[in-house]
């Protein structure tokens, strides 16, 4: 036994002393030495001619989240110059925080995280940039004490997209001769202060301050959910007998909406009772909208992927890059050629 | 009394609900000797020495250590220890995951901590001192069950034993293994301690014991010096001579009439088994009652488990009409025909919580295969008929067959078997711990079937039994068959010398 | 070395055997990943790493052990910790209390579930994988009565502790810019490891130790043998509460954060640690050290699984399994084969 | 034992006739939380015909819910009775195989595709493959626990583990959407019938076990192996066999399960199918009296246990318990239930029982 304690502790000193070893070769400033063994000349190598990219996902939970991996990683491909290394988090951040770690470890060219949560991400970007790793955030933001813990963020602009919205909806009762009538709102509100929550609601707002005609009639939570989105919009069609237009702020929460308004016996779309906005614009919602059930739906872009490259590009070049990019988004409504949409929709 | 006594039972009574264990038995065990206790199962044995350890408590009686100064209250296994009374079990009762050492002093030294030092040297050298082959720091379970036997005793010396028991030690021995043992216990004898030796095997008692004292019934029959009793009077004297109402039933049924050049319904040629059997040759005719006699251990019922292909057949060859045939599972030689009560009722025979009326049609409906269930109105019928047939006292068919007597539960079983209608029939200790009354019956039955052609194999610890129903006998000693007796040597005096072998 | 090596392998006892195993494989796999897959891996805070992931997960394991040695199981201990975090989260956050008393908050939970557990197996002789499921269930459920959304602890003397690190003097690296970066660990590692070595010597040389043992080698023959098989077991189970109480507070430590999905599969992951580290599930055979050393394996192969490009989060949960498929295996095989070689 | 059954009738003879009745005992538990729902409201009880989205009569309410709601558990208390009578273990692997069930269900639906416009197979087949699936990963736990030995539960810990990842490796970690309305039938309503379809499929499982049982010798078997494998073997059977087999019916049911589960939501979320219902199930067993440690079984009791949980549930629900937070009552239940069965306490129970008669008689 007491040789076998011995032993374990030789074995685990040597470990250390030899894994220690192999960093020192690597720190002596001679990246192609005679020294090096033929596995790590080839990661050294690896290194020269790639951009080394660790990418920590927050899983995989949604359509949309996976479509952004899979614009993540159709972007950072060995064709494109990239070498990925993806992390999926299964929602926690305490995985992310381990690859994270890893990544600092590996001494990745860049980090791409998508992040959880907002907190909790002080130690391991300080660990980060003082390793001069710079971190893309994608999708969601953080709080940080200080922003230049991290590099660039890349995401959907809700607030833009609600305004949109707004707009859309101005031009829409301008077209339809109705830009003078009394206008009664609904809003499916997704998780109460979400992101896209807070943004889409506001963005709509601000369109709606300019509109004495336009009146809110209600706003509650529905989650996100079909079900819930379902559930609120029954009461609502129990309460507000004269709804003209429905903001649902997810197309989980439409689908639950239209199956409401449907069996309460009235019409939606652009040739029934009432008008439905939609965010998300997902492949599905394009279905129902080209069935005519939808009105117009205003895109969340999951492919982030070619933005985040043409970050690290420049970054590559030594440029400066905005702080705060927010991605291309568009809209839909039945004007446009749906079919040829939904036929390249990914998600 | 004797000076010189470690030990004395006096009188001791034990009952249990319905059955009288021990009735007045006497035990008496002297300073330094190896002192046998002989009977055959159900004689009280081990009821004595569960009193002894204080695993029962005695209904009445007295037990006296040195001398008969000090009256002692048993109560538990912690104070039968305490006073010096240490068992060591058939089945070792060490824990085969520790070292030798901790083996021989878990649970009994002060102190919160373990003085590994201290304790590996204390043990080597009492395996030393007992020559006992085996390293303090060795995992038990890599020792040999003799010398894992011997660390048990070991553990008992140490605990400053006056009364070591040794409960069949020796049946899962080899033989040096037993020769190794033995030199411990003349060893041990040689200290003082009083050795009482529970086992089997005859040759053992004579080779090293000093004394003798024979249970039957749950009655003392006698305490003897190993030199005035013979084998054939041990044996005489542990079987006894019950005479009953059975004197004679076999002529109350015709014996089956063999036709001339018919094949042995089975036969068998050097078959073994993994339960530690030599090879044996047996075969059996068309109506024909035979049995295995012998002590128990010596491999009776592990010769027919071989035949049922109950135990891991190794090698031999079985025929059935001359045509060989293969059993390796009890499924294929229930297809050919036999049936098989086994010996431990509780353990192998009921399913306890069904009912006696599953119970009964368990083994055909295994052998009419997934498919064919009786319904309901059939299996209440099959039941009924059969608890009318054997008389089985049940309230009704929907009893669970574990509320029932142990004579009842054999009938159940029986019924099982008969339901298939087999060609050959195996009772193993079939009327073993059941009432008189349903012995005879069992006993009826078996020359009744016999008579009508069913060919059955009946093995019986109890030699009146043995000789009124079979027409041959098959003595085995030391897991090998050492006889075959026919005709007039059917008796209890051949019987006996045959079992006992060496001195006649 | 080689020679008597036959002799030496029978005479070596069961724990020491599987242990001895699961050491090997354990280098044999970090050195192999070293060489195949470097970066990770070649430098000392990478092992530093695994460690401060997986310091609570050494705590529960080491509990998980001491029960499967006297042949019981609790896989209640992942309910517990997480239930610990959300309570310890709630009450540091939500009612700003003091971190001694969150630690202490930590430890009752423990015992308390160790106490109910341990009193249901020992003494009323109910199947410890039910209770224990009853357990696992009682506590997440609780932690979503407790607080159903996951949140990050902000409390300033808990983040401090949370962010202390221990340097480990000679184990730094130079980084790309540079910079000398020095290799740490987290408190939960020094409490890990005092912990293991803790319970190495009470299991070692502790009559108690020693009884775990012989109650789980055989609890007939231990009561036999004069050991108080039901008192024997209670205190397993205590001790695994404990433990779990714990493991629990360095997991939160970690995290520092509460959420009902918190130690999700963390039952699991101790079960087929103590089972890789050489315990077997027939109780009576196993050692903190193998349990140790179970944990970093487990961990190491799933570094190894996602740095090879089995990056999908299926890739854990089917590793895990295999991995504990594979030393059930391994360990029926080489008992069955010693048996043989004993009986002959 | 003869006598201590005597003792133990003599003590509460009342009591023992009504519990003997084994059926009694999840009545009584369903009869209690009805009188508890009666009493706190009513409105429990309440069935209105209404009419859903498609125009199609259905009928809605807290009594429809549990039948509706109840026909997973109950398909499933089928299958975990028969392995808890022959292994004297249960298998907590079931949520997770019916991820897998369902999973494999929706790759054989949909193809390669993840929102394919037409099935790519007919829901028969997808549903035949699911049943192959699920019954070769129920013959896996089999083989463990009936050749390797190895408890059941530690056995199913791994697929328990590994169940939902596997899951989600069989799509890719894709979540399909079927969009064919056949599919939901499965698991709501067929047009024009008012009843909720998933209760039909129960009822149909329990048709099929009650004839299996009638017209095989199942129970006998499985019962025999629980009560004495010893004996059983003597008596021709396979105990290895008869337990695998209990595994692979379980496994079956499993696949009845991913069926109704997928088709209720068109889609599947890996992670959340089935959660928690091995403990629901298990529950369900011990609930209909039948003992857990194997042997005989009632599977009407163990039906309606399964029931009776569901009718906890909805309970609960109604009194706005979170769906996370019902595990921790329902363990506080199992816990009463597996204290009040256990022998120990039971003896202790007995000898109480029998003391006080003793007084009561002097």
């Amino acid at each position: 036994m007491k040789k076998m304690v011995v032993g374990i502790g030789v074995l685990l000193c040597l470990l250390l002393w030899f894994s220690s070893c192999g960093t020192r070769i690597d720190d002596a400033e001679q990246p192609a030495g005679t020294d090096l063994l033929e596995e790590e000349k080839e990661l050294v190598e690896e290194g020269d001619n790639y951009i080394v990219v660790g990418i920590s996902q927050v899983g995989s939970e949604s359509d949309w989240r996976i479509a952004c991996t899979e614009s993540l990683k159709s972007t950072f491909t060995q064709e494109n110059g990239y070498y990925l290394i993806f992390e999926d988090a299964q929602q926690k951040q305490e995985n992310q925080l381990k690859t994270m770690r890893d990544f600092i470890l590996q001494e990745v060219d860049y980090i791409i995280l998508d992040p959880i949560v907002e907190t909790g991400w002080d130690a391991v970007l300080k660990e980060a940039k003082d390793a001069g790793i710079p971190v893309i955030l994608v999708d969601r933001q953080v709080k940080v004490s200080d922003e230049s813990l991290y590099t660039a963020w890349v995401g959907s602009d809700f607030h833009s997209q609600g305004v949109k919205a707004g707009r859309w909806l101005e031009n829409y009762l301008e077209e339809q001769g109705r830009g003078r009538d009394k206008i009664r709102i609904v809003t499916l509100q997704g998780t109460l202060n979400s992101t896209a929550q807070l943004g889409r609601t506001d963005g709509f707002a601000s369109v709606m301050e300019e509109h004495d005609n336009w009146t809110m009639l209600a706003r509650r939570d529905g989650d996100f959910t079909q079900t819930k989105g379902q559930e609120v919009m029954e009461d609502f069609l129990n309460t507000y007998p004269d709804i003209d237009v429905v903001v649902s702020e997810n197309d989980n929460m439409t689908f639950g909406a239209i199956e409401a308004i449907e069996a309460a016996g009235k019409t939606c779309g652009p040739d029934g009772d009432i008008i439905i906005l939609s965010f998300d614009a997902g492949r599905a919602a394009l279905e129902a909208m080209a069935e005519g059930k939808i009105n117009a739906d205003f895109e969340c872009n999951p492919n982030l992927g070619p933005e985040v490259s043409r970050i690290i590009q420049k970054l590559e070049l030594g440029n400066q890059v905005e702080k705060f990019q927010y991605i291309r988004e568009t809209y839909f409504d039945p004007t446009m050629d749906l079919e040829s949409v939904i036929e390249v929709r990914t998600y | 009394m004797e000076d010189n006594a470690v030990l004395q039972m006096r009188n001791i009574h034990k009952s249990f609900p319905g059955v009288k264990a021990l009735s007045g038995v006497d035990f008496t065990l002297r300073k330094g000797e190896i002192h046998a206790l002989m009977g055959e199962n159900g004689a009280g044995k081990s009821t004595l020495i569960k009193v002894l350890t204080g695993v029962y408590t005695k209904d009445e009686g007295h037990i006296y250590l040195d001398g008969h100064e000090k009256e002692v209250q048993i109560r538990s296994p912690q104070e039968a220890q305490k006073l010096g009374i240490s068992p060591v079990y058939q089945e070792i009762t060490l824990c085969p995951n520790l070292s030798v050492a901790e083996n021989m002093y878990i649970g009994r030294t002060p102190g919160a901590m373990q003085n590994w030092r201290k304790m590996n040297k204390d043990a080597d050298k009492l395996l030393k001192s007992l020559d006992i082959p085996a390293k303090a720091t060795q995992q038990l379970s890599t020792c040999s069950l003799a010398v894992q036997q011997m660390i048990a005793i070991a553990r008992a010396v140490d605990t400053d034993c006056k009364v070591l028991i040794l409960d069949e030690p020796t049946s899962s021995l080899d033989e040096q293994e037993v020769e190794k043992l033995f030199k411990l216990m003349r060893d041990l004898r040689a200290r003082g301690v009083g050795i009482i030796f529970v086992t089997h095997f005859l040759d053992q008692v004579y080779e090293v014991c000093d004394r003798i004292t024979v249970m039957r019934d749950g009655c003392l029959v006698g305490e003897y010096e190993i030199k005035d009793l013979p084998r054939v009077q041990l044996v005489s004297k542990m079987l006894g001579k019950e005479l009953d109402d059975l004197s004679d039933i076999h002529g109350e049924y015709k014996s089956y009439e063999k036709k001339e050049g018919e094949l042995p319904v089975f036969e068998v040629e050097g078959l073994y088994s993994n339960a530690g059997i030599k090879p044996f040759d047996f075969h059996i005719d068309k109506g024909e009652v035979n049995g295995f006699t012998g002590l128990l251990g010596s491999g009776r019922s592990e010769c027919v488990r071989a035949i049922f292909g109950a135990d891991h057949v190794l090698g031999g060859k079985v025929k059935k009409n001359g045509k060989p045939v293969k059993i390796s599972k009890p499924i294929d030689a229930m297809r050919q025909g036999i049936g098989y009560l086994p010996e431990d009722r509780k353990r192998d025979g009921i399913v306890g919580d069904l009912s006696v009326r599953d119970n009964i049609i368990l083994a055909q409906q295994v052998l009419r295969g997934f498919l064919k269930p009786y319904s309901k109105a059939e299996a209440d019928k099959i039941a009924d008929e059969y608890i009318k047939l054997l008389n089985i006292k049940t309230a009704s068919a929907d009893t669970p067959i574990k509320s029932l007597s142990g004579g009842n539960q054999q009938k159940v079983i029986l019924a099982r078997w008969l339901l298939t209608h087999p060609e050959y029939l195996i009772l193993d200790e079939p009327t073993r711990g059941i009432d008189v009354g349903t012995k005879v019956d069992i006993q009826k039955l078996v020359l009744k079937l016999a008579s009508e052609g069913m060919s059955v194999t009946f093995i019986s610890s109890e030699m009146d039994e043995m000789l009124r129903t079979c027409s041959r006998l098959i003595v085995m000693r030391d897991r090998k068959v050492v006889g075959e007796l026919t005709g007039s040597d059917l008796n209890q005096t051949s019987i006996m010398s045959t079992i006992a072998g060496g001195d006649k | 070395m080689s020679k008597g090596f036959g002799s030496k392998m029978k005479n070596i006892s069961d724990t020491n055997l599987l242990l001895t195993i699961t050491i090997v494989v354990f280098f044999l796999m970090y050195i192999g990943a070293m060489l195949f897959l470097g970066e990770g891996f070649l430098k000392p805070q990478a092992l530093f790493n695994i460690l401060n992931a997986n310091a609570a997960l050494i705590i529960l394991s080491c509990g998980m052990s001491i029960v499967m040695i006297t042949g019981g199981i609790d896989i209640s201990v992942g309910g517990v910790t997480a239930l610990i975090s959300m309570c310890c989260a709630v009450y540091l956050d939500k009612a700003g209390g003091s971190v001694a008393v969150s630690v202490l908050i930590a430890l009752l939970i423990g015992l308390g579930f160790g106490l109910v557990q341990g009193f249901l197996v020992a003494y009323l002789e109910i199947q410890p994988f039910i209770v224990s499921l009853a357990g696992m269930f009682f506590a997440r459920g609780m932690t979503t009565i407790v607080n159903t959304e996951p949140f990050n602890v902000a409390n300033e003397a808990f983040v401090a502790l949370k962010n202390t690190r221990i340097i480990v003097p000679g184990m730094g690296s130079v980084n790309r810019l540079g910079n000398y970066v020095d290799a740490y660990v987290e408190i939960g590692v020094i409490v890990a490891l005092l912990i293991v070595i803790l319970l190495f010597c009470v299991l070692k040389w502790t009559k108690l130790g020693r009884n775990f043992y012989a109650v789980g080698g055989n609890s007939q023959s231990a009561l036999m043998l004069g050991i108080n098989v039901k008192r024997t077991k209670f205190i397993a189970h205590l001790l695994c509460g404990i433990l779990a109480g714990v493991g629990g507070f360095v997991y939160f430590l970690h995290v520092g954060s509460g959420s009902p999905s918190h130690a999700s599969g963390a039952e699991m992951n101790a079960i087929a640690s103590s089972i890789i580290g050489g315990t077997m599930l027939t109780g009576g055979v196993g050692n903190i050290i193998g349990t140790f050393f179970g944990v970093l394996s487990l961990s190491t192969i799933q570094n190894i699984v996602s740095s090879a490009g089995l990056d999908q989060a299926w890739w854990t949960g089917i590793t895990v399994a295999a991995m504990l498929c594979l030393f059930l295996v391994i360990q029926s095989v080489v008992m069955a084969a010693r048996k043989k070689g004993n009986v002959k | 034992m003869q006598t201590n059954e005597t003792k133990k009738a003599g003590a509460s003879s009342f009591l023992g006739r009504m519990v003997r009745k084994q059926v009694m005992i999840p009545l009584a538990a369903l009869l209690l939380l009805f009188l508890f729902n009666l009493i706190v409201d009513p409105s429990f009880f309440k069935i209105e015909l209404g009419y859903n989205s498609a125009g199609n009569p259905v009928l809605s309410g807290f009594l429809i819910t549990i039948l509706d709601s109840g026909s997973e558990l109950a398909i499933l208390a089928i299958g975990m009775t028969l392995v808890t009578a022959a292994t004297g273990g249960q298998d907590i692997s079931v949520g997770a195989t019916t991820a897998i069930a369902g999973s494999v269900l929706l790759r054989v639906l949909c193809g390669t595709n993840s929102r394919p416009e037409t099935l790519q197979a007919p829901i028969i087949v997808a549903f035949l493959v699911a049943c192959v699936v699920a019954m070769l990963f129920g013959a896996f736990n089999g083989v463990l626990v009936a050749v390797f030995k190895i408890q059941p539960m530690i056995a199913t810990l791994i697929l328990y583990t590994a169940g939902r990842s596997i899951a989600a490796w069989i799509n890719n970690n894709e979540l399909p959407v079927v969009s064919d309305e056949t599919l939901t039938y499965f698991g709501e309503f067929i047009p024009g019938i008012p009843i909720p379809t998933p209760f039909f499929i129960a009822v149909a499982c329990m048709i099929v076990i009650g004839l299996v049982l009638k017209f095989t010798n199942l129970r006998l078997y499985t019962q025999a192996v629980g009560i004495n494998e010893n004996s059983s073997k003597l008596n021709g059977l396979n105990p290895v066999f008869i337990k695998i087999l209990s595994f692979v019916i379980l496994g079956l049911c499993v696949a009845v399960v991913g069926l109704i589960k997928v088709a209720r939501i068109s889609t599947i979320n890996y992670s959340v199918i089935a959660k928690d219902i091995e403990m629901d199930a298990i529950l369900a067993v011990a609930l209909g009296g039948n003992a857990l440690s194997g042997g005989k079984f009632n599977m009407t009791a163990s039906i309606i246990g399964a029931y009776v949980i569901q009718c906890l549930t909805t309970t609960l629900y109604k009194f706005q318990v979170r769906s996370d937070a019902l595990p921790a009552y329902k363990a506080i239940v199992v816990i009463v239930l597996v204290i009040v069965s256990a022998p120990v306490v039971r003896e202790k129970f007995n000898a109480f029982m029998a003391k006080r008669k003793v007084k009561e008689a002097a």
